[in-house]
């Protein structure tokens, strides 16, 4: 199931290079077809447990190891599912937003190397998934056209930079122990030098490419840069990557002391960004830099769960961390398709664009506007149960006021900039025209991962229950 | 009642509004006759649900449904005496602004997405009365202000998105605090059902500070619909909203709501005991008497017939929470039923501020010389409502105030009369002048910007009929204030339920 | 010892050169500076005992990346010089890397100076992999699906680049360049067919054979050969895409023909057929490599053509 | 390990691995200084190369010991060919980026 | 008695079974319909009659309720029923004064409603909640609910020194409103305080001296003040707060003497009712009267019942008042012998007033009144008849009270004591305007100085023009823009920070 996963989208790539004309429907098939094969590992996963494979059969140790546990099988699933919709709003649109021949197998081949990331425990094989992502990342966001080159280079090169930084890791961490696998490597782990200045410099690297706060710089360009639908996959999924493998090494691998010494500058870091980010996106002019920022800012959140899941080990944050993930990755999605809708139908980016969408484009609007709820955390969305689950395990840690406040201050900057964009399109004053009439499958498209994201809830005992136990 | 219904009510209850809420969201601006009776359609089958589910509460019957959410806080709808009692007031209110928004918006734009954010607000509103645990309430609590704020800044001018704007601001900062409180008070005794005579009492020991604290971020989330002393900042400017809106927030929605999450904590969280053992009434009482006091201050001063409405409103939602906070019997009876006079008594008179703001363009106070004889109906409804509000026999604003003087006299805090008698005193001061202008002075000049809306009537008929109804149910409210069917008797029975358990 | 004065003079070297490079002025002198580095480099990993990977590093870093340089060089004016970076600019990032240097040279000390236990293990499963050379077994056999990955980043690399590609400009062809580049060539894949068979055994492969081969296609096409290699022709997309479909084909293939009691495991082959199978795919990533190592290359315009492309 | 002694390796592998700590530190720092994208490439590749310099001699300590079985870490061998195809492919992309940045800004570059 | 708490408020129930409630019913209501048949006939070229009509009726309505009232809140109901809807009666005239003086009516109203209506929730709280009054007789009396009351209902009643709005408002409204107003409404306050300060209670007791006191200063007052003012309508005013002060002094009678006065002030009630609604009747058609001497003639019959002529029924109250306090059993403090001389004193006062207010009434400047011109000879003729009816009906009212109340009948010296005050006054009067006493001019018809400040508290509710708050202007945007570049370079700063503090933390955790 797991090579079903990895193999089809590969194949469909390579098809569609052959014959560029079926593409998007080639596309479309593939990340249809990964879905359901995504659904059926996750209920798999979920019945018996997680899944792990010993690649060519070789002993442990030797072979690269994947591991399909219910988190992985969710991420895919949410991979697979968000693939298919971006997929079908570029259908709707790449004709008259022009987007490139390029996006087809470029797409396809971004799924397989999220979905390889997802399931892999082995280092180096991580470090070459971290570069198909890069690689791919940057040639989607390429797509757009010149102004997007810049970008585009910058974005590469940081991620380049941020690459070697862990191979650098790596390196070191096989020279000391002489293993790649991730469960091999944890059960030799010591708390020395060697092994700290590694973790140090991978977590850099990852902090870089995963744009966490402070070394967020390039991605608000490279986002807002892309088209629509090549923002939606960057945010939503691009970013989670390194931060998964973030997550791996520092729940798997380091030693409680490096935790405990790591864990407040996480949760600093992640204030930071929350802060900092949510303050750039309320005063940013632009209004694909805005979603982007605010990507910065919900990125804060994961770290912000993952530094208070090192110091306090409590499993509910754990459950906020990916609980965290899962939400945005669904609200970025629907926004950054609902905001380049309405960008493309208003033609122009600044958000005084948008004055008045509420009456022109009123469902890409309504899908902006709920999706910014989730991202705000209203209940009963994705949001609102990650931040619930933070919020109770802050309160069951006891005396962390400090963090609660902080939590306040920045959902209402979150809510501060959502609403800056809600009240503009309420705003009949002098709405702006749209260059053609706005047409109403895209919107739809926008909307629906919005609604997914409230519907996160029906399912969130099962979802809470699974983070939970899981956390990596 | 079959076991069906008796689960599915609440919830019929809520979609009776919200589907055809969804509908009217799609229809086009002209599709006005389906539009209309889309509407008029989901009122009357909410009434009719509405009324079953009293006749069998009344008789003990108790309706639960849930759906699974958090852990150890299910999505909750239940109906008990409380909640019906906001479920009537919102159901029937929301048949008079229905028609009174028709007429109102008539020639307006942009009217389908007005009439399904109305439903939406009011499925909300509904949702947030039958909540059967706090988690429940935290959600339809925020959904009530996201389904408000396009009401609120429908207008689409500067003024309306500023007055949004702000409104946003306070009552997300609230949200986000009661959601701070709600998880504190989770993570110490999950999210129960909501119970006569609360649940903390379990853990009281050894978790008093944490519990003062969680009941503090409540009330300061909840006072911020409640417009409770600091945080009132939003309803004065909100007020830029059209009538019918206005009307809402202030009678039934937003701050009915906040009120009513405040009666729920003390009553069905907390419970009378707890309440006394960590002593939280004290400085509740303080805050709602100052606030009754500093919104009728402000009320005097203004000139705008909407914002003096707005202070008067301040002041009266405080009463309710007065009421709760006295902790006896008789101020609880005063309590929840000025929830329901207050309501339809300020819906009266938004909806003749309205009536004169559409038919003769007036906004200020100082316009109205002399239109009791131009609009002898609205103006009498008017008087009536005012009236009400000063707590003049025999309208029902007077029946509140009476119990609610007996509660505090009940308690022993005779002071709290004194805050009664000197809010009834600025209560008369800004109304009575008012009053005095419509029927007692001269028509000072032409009428700012007069339209000819009916032949028959002073102004449209759908204008009139919902001003007329809710001012004689407010004097039948008052009047029949004894017999079983009245708010006051209703009110009794809840305050029985909640108490009989001590 | 006198093996360690050797050692050092190399480092310094290598140090020295990759200083200069960083520090030029101009941007033409770093990228020869950095190719004479890349070729010092290759010398210090023959060093090492890691020949193949001295081929490698020759071929791409002293060749390959250097010839990209010289021609992104070319769309830029050479004589432009970086403006001189104020006191502060300079020393702070000096400062930082130079306290980043002494942490993480400290930490290195600490390197145990065993080799891994996957070395032995490594050893033992050789007579499994169908190989003889441990290389090309961990590369083929063992890490398969890394490779797999690498061909698709390779492939990726090529994708991206192509839209960005700008618009190639006419070159005329030089006529000595063109008869010595149709001597090379039969050479060249010679000389790429020969590393590829050695690679079962020997220092060489599937890699070091495509670059070398792809440097002869490049060769060929500046002076006007070879027309056809080019992006809209479906053969050689075709040939692009192969590398990557025949090796998961095969992969499917065995998948299918593990036998019914045996558990089905991703990328392994049946041990009989594995030298056999690892060859089909080692020639089709040859092909794959270098058909897309010339259309990165080639991709772009080359003002001038008598670049030494040749490695 | 006493505090004298603090290491276990032989000075010849000392050497080249503080040779590629060095590479890579020069990498870096030319990483963020260079004000030329051109050179920030290289500066990666610079980087790279200390990299896999450093894997190199981490795969030849067997060797340096006089292991008896002589042969340097496959692995890592293996690993760092297919670092080199990653390093350049990224290479390559990012020059055609350069590539067409130039020609699209006609004016002299202007690093951020 | 009529039960509707199952139908209205609960509690609510109407009925007349009490002693005092059932002849103060009647007796209203007489008045009432007089006064209304005499609207009929007075305000029948009112432009505003409408209005006059719903506020009379409104007043009816309220003050028969109050009276039937059994329950707190009826009688609340009906209290404020009368309060506001004699505004509407007040301002009829829509004069600049009479807004004035409505406006001082109103917000003295309104005080006495709340006051009341504190008092009442404090009277029914300390009953267990209970609203009906009868059961509240034996609750004991707080000094707090006392004060709440008695100036609630004083604020109605109108006595010293509660009476500010009277002397305002009687004067401005519509002669059988005035009468109205003077002759019946502001009895309401009194009723109150019959129906819930029972006089049994012993704090009642303890208080009953000092409003004993209360109403001898206010019958003083009334007195004194009023012969400074020359409209009539004002002096007559100034009557009732002096007859007012006289029945507060019978209430509180009524707890020295234990009950023993209450026929008395029952009958002071119905007289004081009759003869001022009589005086104010013809004091709003006094232009009509001149030259005609059967139409004064009803004036001095009025006039004279009021002074206490023997036979009148003035004379059988002021007997019956004398007779009272003498039996009332003082505390030490109050002389009784003293207080009945005042008493003389007082009905020499009254008999001035009201001499000086026949002499204002001839007074060439007050004949004029404001339907004269319009008012046709049939319905002039119709008004006298009425008045003639009243004053006769007054001076049938002896024999009426001494059958229904027991008065009994003054002996001849008392006849006598009350006929030298008439006489000294006589003199007095006649003296004074012999002599040509005259006070200086200013001492007259001086503006009552509360109406100033009804204007500043009206004022104060009521700003003419709202202070704007002016907020210094200053913008954050340059702030903001330098901490955007202060934090380019942070970001950069803080990396190189994050990265050594990393190292650093790492290090001590390995170490």
């Amino acid at each position: 199931m797991m090579v079903l996963l990895l193999v089809l989208p590969l194949l469909g790539a390579l098809l569609m290079l052959l014959w560029p004309k079926v593409a998007p429907l080639l596309t479309l098939l593939t990340a249809a077809v990964c879905s359901l094969v995504a659904l059926q590992l996750v209920s798999r996963v979920s019945e018996q447990g997680s899944l792990q494979i010993l690649l060519a059969g070789w002993p442990s140790g030797l072979a690269i190891s994947l591991e399909a546990n219910s988190l992985s099988s969710l991420l895919i699933l949410l991979t697979t599912v968000l693939q298919l919709l971006v997929a079908l709003y570029a259908v709707a649109t790449y004709r008259r937003d022009k987007l490139g021949a390029g996006f087809w197998p470029l797409s396809s081949l971004l799924q397989l190397g999220l979905t390889a990331l997802w399931l892999s425990r082995d280092l180096f094989n991580l470090y070459v998934c971290l570069e198909l992502l890069g690689i791919a990342a940057v040639a989607l966001v390429s797509l757009s056209g010149d102004k997007a080159i810049k970008p585009a280079l910058n974005y590469l090169l940081l991620s380049l930079f941020g690459s070697l930084c862990y191979l650098l890791g790596v390196a070191m961490l096989y020279g000391a122990y002489g293993v790649l696998d991730i469960s091999a490597l944890a059960l030799q782990w010591q708390a020395n030098l060697l092994s700290s200045a590694a973790l140090v410099l991978m977590t850099l690297g990852l902090m870089l490419k995963a744009a966490l706060w402070p070394l967020h710089a390039w991605l608000p360009a490279a986002h807002a840069a892309a088209p629509a639908p090549v923002s939606a996959l960057l945010s939503a999924l691009v970013v989670k990557g390194p931060l998964f493998i973030l997550c791996l090494l520092w729940l798997q691998l380091a030693a409680t002391t490096q935790a405990q010494a790591m864990a407040p500058l996480f949760s600093f870091c992640g204030l930071a960004a929350l802060l900092l980010g949510g303050i750039a996106a309320l005063r940013t002019p632009l209004a694909k830099n805005m979603v982007a920022y605010s990507t910065v800012a919900q990125l804060g959140y994961a770290t912000l769960a993952l530094g208070l899941l090192l110091q306090f080990n409590q499993p509910l944050f754990a459950a906020a961390l990916w609980l965290f993930v899962l939400a945005h990755a669904l609200a970025k999605a629907a926004c950054f398709l609902a905001i380049g809708e309405m960008t493309a139908t208003l033609g122009g980016k600044r958000l005084n664009t948008l004055k008045g969408a509420s009456q022109t484009m009123p469902l890409a609007m309504f899908a902006f506007a709920v999706a910014g709820g989730s991202l705000i955390g209203l209940p009963p969305s994705g949001g609102f149960l990650a931040k619930w689950a933070l919020l109770q395990g802050l309160w069951l840690q006891g005396d962390q006021l400090l963090y609660l406040l902080a939590i306040v201050v920045v959902t209402l900057l979150s809510a501060a900039y959502v609403f800056r964009v809600v009240a503009l399109a309420f705003d009949r004053a002098k709405p702006v025209k749209p260059d053609f009439a706005p047409h109403i499958v895209p919107q739809w498209l926008a909307l629906l991962p919005a609604l997914a994201v409230w519907a996160m809830t029906l399912y969130s005992e099962p979802l809470l229950r699974l983070l939970k136990q899981e956390g990596l | 009642m079959s076991p069906f219904w008796q689960q599915y009510l609440p919830l019929a209850i809520i979609l009776s509004s919200l589907l055809p809420g969804l509908i009217i969201f799609t229809l086009k601006e002209t599709q006005v006759k389906l539009r209309i009776s889309l509407n008029l359609l989901g009122v009357s089958i909410k009434l009719v649900l509405v009324l079953l589910m009293w006749q069998a509460v009344k008789a003990g019957q108790q309706f639960y449904f849930s759906l699974p959410f958090l852990p150890g806080a299910d999505l909750v709808l239940q109906g008990d005496a409380l909640s019906l009692l906001f479920v009537v007031l919102s159901s029937v209110l929301w048949l008079a602004t229905t028609i009174y928004a028709i007429g109102y918006l008539e020639h307006s734009p942009l009217r389908s997405r007005f009439f399904g954010y109305f439903s939406l607000c009011v499925s909300a509103t509904v949702g947030l009365a039958l909540a059967g645990n706090l988690v429940t309430f935290l959600l339809f609590y925020e959904l009530l202000t996201l389904a408000t704020f396009p009401l609120v800044v429908h207008r689409g001018t500067a003024e309306s998105l500023a007055a949004g704007r702000k409104y946003l601001a306070y009552t997300l900062s609230g949200g986000v605090i009661l959601m701070l409180g709600v998880a504190l008070l989770h993570s110490l005794v999950q999210s129960p059902l909501f119970t006569p005579g609360g649940y903390v009492a379990a853990v009281l020991s050894g978790n008093e500070g944490l519990l003062m604290l969680a009941f503090a971020l409540m009330i300061t989330g909840l006072g911020v619909k409640a417009a409770l002393l600091p945080l009132h900042g939003w309803l004065p400017q909100a007020m830029v909203a059209p009538a019918p809106v206005s009307a809402l927030l202030h009678a039934v929605a937003v701050v009915k709501a906040g009120a009513f999450g405040i009666i729920r904590l003390v009553y069905d969280v907390f419970g009378v005991e707890s309440m006394y053992a960590l002593q939280l009434a004290q400085p509740l009482m303080l805050l709602a008497a100052a606030t009754i006091l500093y919104g009728s201050w402000r009320a005097l001063a203004q000139q705008d017939i909407k914002r003096r409405l707005a202070y008067s409103t301040i002041s009266q939602v405080s009463y309710i929470t007065l009421g709760v906070a006295m902790l006896g019997p008789l101020a609880a009876v005063g309590g929840l039923v000025h929830l329901v006079h207050q309501g339809v008594m300020k819906i009266t008179l938004f909806f003749c501020a309205g009536n004169f703001a559409e038919t003769l363009g007036i906004h200020k106070i100082r316009e109205l010389n002399g239109v009791g004889r131009r609009m002898p109906i609205t103006a009498m409804a008017f008087t009536l409502g005012a009236l009400g509000m000063i707590g003049v026999p025999p309208t029902a604003g007077f029946i509140s105030k009476w119990y609610l003087g007996l509660g505090a006299a009940e308690v022993e805090q005779p002071w709290l009369i004194l805050v009664f008698a000197l809010s009834g005193l600025m209560n008369a001061a800004y109304f009575l002048p008012v009053i005095y202008r419509m029927w007692f002075l001269p028509q000072s000049g032409p009428w700012p910007a007069e339209q000819r809306l009916s032949n028959r009537f002073e102004t449209h008929w759908m204008l009139l009929f919902p001003v007329i109804f809710t001012a004689i149910l407010l004097v039948l409210m008052g009047v029949f204030a004894g017999t079983e069917l009245s708010p006051l008797s209703w009110a009794q029975l809840i305050v029985e339920r909640e108490f009989r358990h001590d | 010892m006198s093996l360690l004065l050797f050692d050092t003079a190399l480092c310094l070297l290598l140090l020295a050169l990759a200083l200069a490079s960083m520090l030029s002025r101009q941007l033409v002198n770093a990228v020869m500076l950095y190719i004479a580095f890349g070729l010092m480099m290759a010398l210090a990993w023959a060093r090492l005992a890691a020949p193949d990977l001295a081929l490698a590093e020759a071929a791409i870093g002293a060749g390959l990346t250097g010839a990209l340089c010289f021609s992104a060089l070319a769309r830029q004016q050479l004589d432009i010089t970086a403006a001189a970076l104020s006191w502060p600019q300079r020393l702070w990032p000096a400062t930082f890397v130079v306290l980043m240097l002494g942490g993480i040279l400290a930490a290195l000390l600490q390197l145990p100076s065993v080799a891994s236990p996957l070395v032995a293990v490594a050893q033992a499963e050789l007579i499994n992999s169908g190989v003889s050379h441990p290389v090309t077994a961990v590369l083929l056999n063992f890490r398969s699906w890394d490779t797999l990955l690498e061909l698709v980043v390779l492939l990726l690399a090529l994708l991206g680049a192509l839209p960005v590609a700008p618009a190639e400009k006419s070159a005329t062809s030089w006529s000595l360049g063109l008869s010595w580049s149709r001597l090379l060539a039969p050479m060249v894949i010679l000389l790429a067919g020969y590393l590829l068979w050695a690679g079962a055994s020997q220092p060489g492969g599937a890699f070091q054979a495509g670059v070398l081969l792809a440097a002869g296609a490049v060769v060929l096409r500046l002076n006007q050969q070879l027309n056809w290699l080019s992006w809209c022709n479906f053969w050689v997309r075709l040939l692009v895409v192969a590398g990557i479909a025949v090796f998961v084909l095969v992969a499917l293939l065995a998948l299918w023909l593990t036998p019914a009691n045996v558990d089905a495991v991703w990328l392994s082959w049946p041990p009989l057929l594995a030298g056999g199978i690892i060859l089909l795919i080692e020639v089709f990533a040859t092909l794959a490599i270098a058909s897309t190592l010339t259309l990165l290359v080639v991709g772009e315009p080359a003002p001038q053509h008598n670049r030494t492309e040749s490695v | 390990m006493t505090e004298l002694s603090m290491t276990e390796l032989s000075p010849q592998l000392l050497l080249y691995i503080a040779t590629a700590a060095c590479l890579f530190a020069i990498g870096v720092y030319g990483f963020i200084v260079g004000p030329q994208t051109l050179r920030r490439i290289l500066a990666l590749n610079i980087i790279s190369a200390g990299i896999f310099m450093l894997m190199v001699v981490l795969a030849y300590r067997g060797l340096a010991n006089g292991q008896a079985r002589a042969s340097p870490d496959p692995v890592l061998h293996a690993l760092i060919l297919t670092g080199l195809v990653v390093a350049v492919s990224a290479t390559a992309f990012a020059l055609a980026l350069l590539g067409r940045l130039k020609q699209t800004q006609a004016s002299p570059e202007h690093q951020p | 008695m009529i039960d509707l708490s199952n139908w209205l408020w609960p509690g609510a129930a109407l009925g007349l079974g009490d002693e005092f409630t059932r002849p103060w019913w009647y007796f209203s209501l007489l008045l009432w319909l007089l006064f209304g048949g005499f609207s009929l006939l007075s305000q029948r070229h009112d432009p505003r009659a409408v209005r006059y009509w719903l506020f009379f009726v409104l007043c009816f309505a309220g003050n028969m309720l109050l009276i039937a009232a059994l329950d707190a809140v009826s009688f609340y109901l009906g209290f404020s029923l009368l309060s506001l809807s004699a505004y509407g009666l007040v301002i009829h005239s829509n004069t600049a004064k009479a807004r004035r003086a409505g406006r001082l009516y109103l917000q003295l109203a309104v005080l006495g409603e709340i006051l009341l209506f504190s008092g009442l929730i404090l009277r029914a709280s300390a009953a267990d909640g209970r609203f009906d009054w009868h059961s509240w007789q034996t609750v004991p009396l707080e000094p707090l609910t006392l004060t709440l009351l008695l100036l609630g209902l004083g604020l109605k009643a109108g006595f010293w020194p509660l009476h500010w709005w009277l002397p305002q408002a009687h004067p401005v409204a519509p002669a059988p409103a005035s009468a109205l107003l003077s002759g019946v409404m502001i009895k309401a306050g009194l009723l109150g305080m019959l129906m819930f300060l029972p006089a049994t209670d012993t704090l009642m007791q303890q208080w009953a001296p000092l409003l004993l006191v209360i109403g001898l200063i206010s019958a003083f007052y009334g007195i004194l003040a009023g012969l400074l003012y020359t409209q009539p309508k004002v002096i007559l005013a100034y009557s009732s707060v002096s007859q007012m002060g006289y029945l507060l002094l019978l209430f509180a009678l009524l707890s020295l003497t234990g009950v023993a006065a209450l026929p008395v002030l029952l009958a002071y009630v119905v007289h004081h009712g009759m003869a001022k609604g009589s005086l104010f009747l013809y004091a709003g058609m006094a232009g009509e009267a001149a030259g005609r001497i059967w139409r004064q003639a009803l004036f001095w019959l009025a006039a004279l019942s009021m002074m206490a002529l023997p036979l009148s029924s003035g004379a059988l109250v002021k007997t019956g008042l004398k007779t009272q306090l003498a039996a009332a059993n003082l505390p030490a403090w109050l002389n009784g012998g003293a207080l009945s001389q005042l008493l003389t004193m007082g009905a020499v006062l009254t008999a001035l007033l009201l001499l000086h207010l026949a002499a204002q009434l001839r007074a060439p400047n007050n004949k004029q009144s404001n339907h004269t011109a319009k008012a046709s000879a049939v319905n002039s003729a119709g008004r006298w008849a009425f008045l003639t009816l009243l004053v006769s009906a007054l001076w049938l009212l002896p024999w009426f009270m001494v059958q229904q109340w027991q008065l009994a009948w003054p002996t001849l010296a008392q006849y006598a004591g009350l006929i030298w005050p008439l006489l000294l006054a006589l003199l007095l009067r006649w003296l004074w305007y012999k002599l040509g006493w005259q006070l200086p001019a200013y001492w007259y018809n001086r503006n009552a100085a509360v109406l100033y400040y009804s204007l500043r508290l009206k004022r104060l509710y009521q700003p003419v023009s709202q202070q704007q708050r002016q907020w210094p202007a200053f913008s954050l945007r340059p702030l903001e823009r330098r901490l955007n570049r202060m934090l380019q370079l942070l970001v950069v700063a803080t990396t190189a920070l994050l990265c050594c503090l990393m190292f650093v933390a790492l290090i001590f955790s390995a170490v």
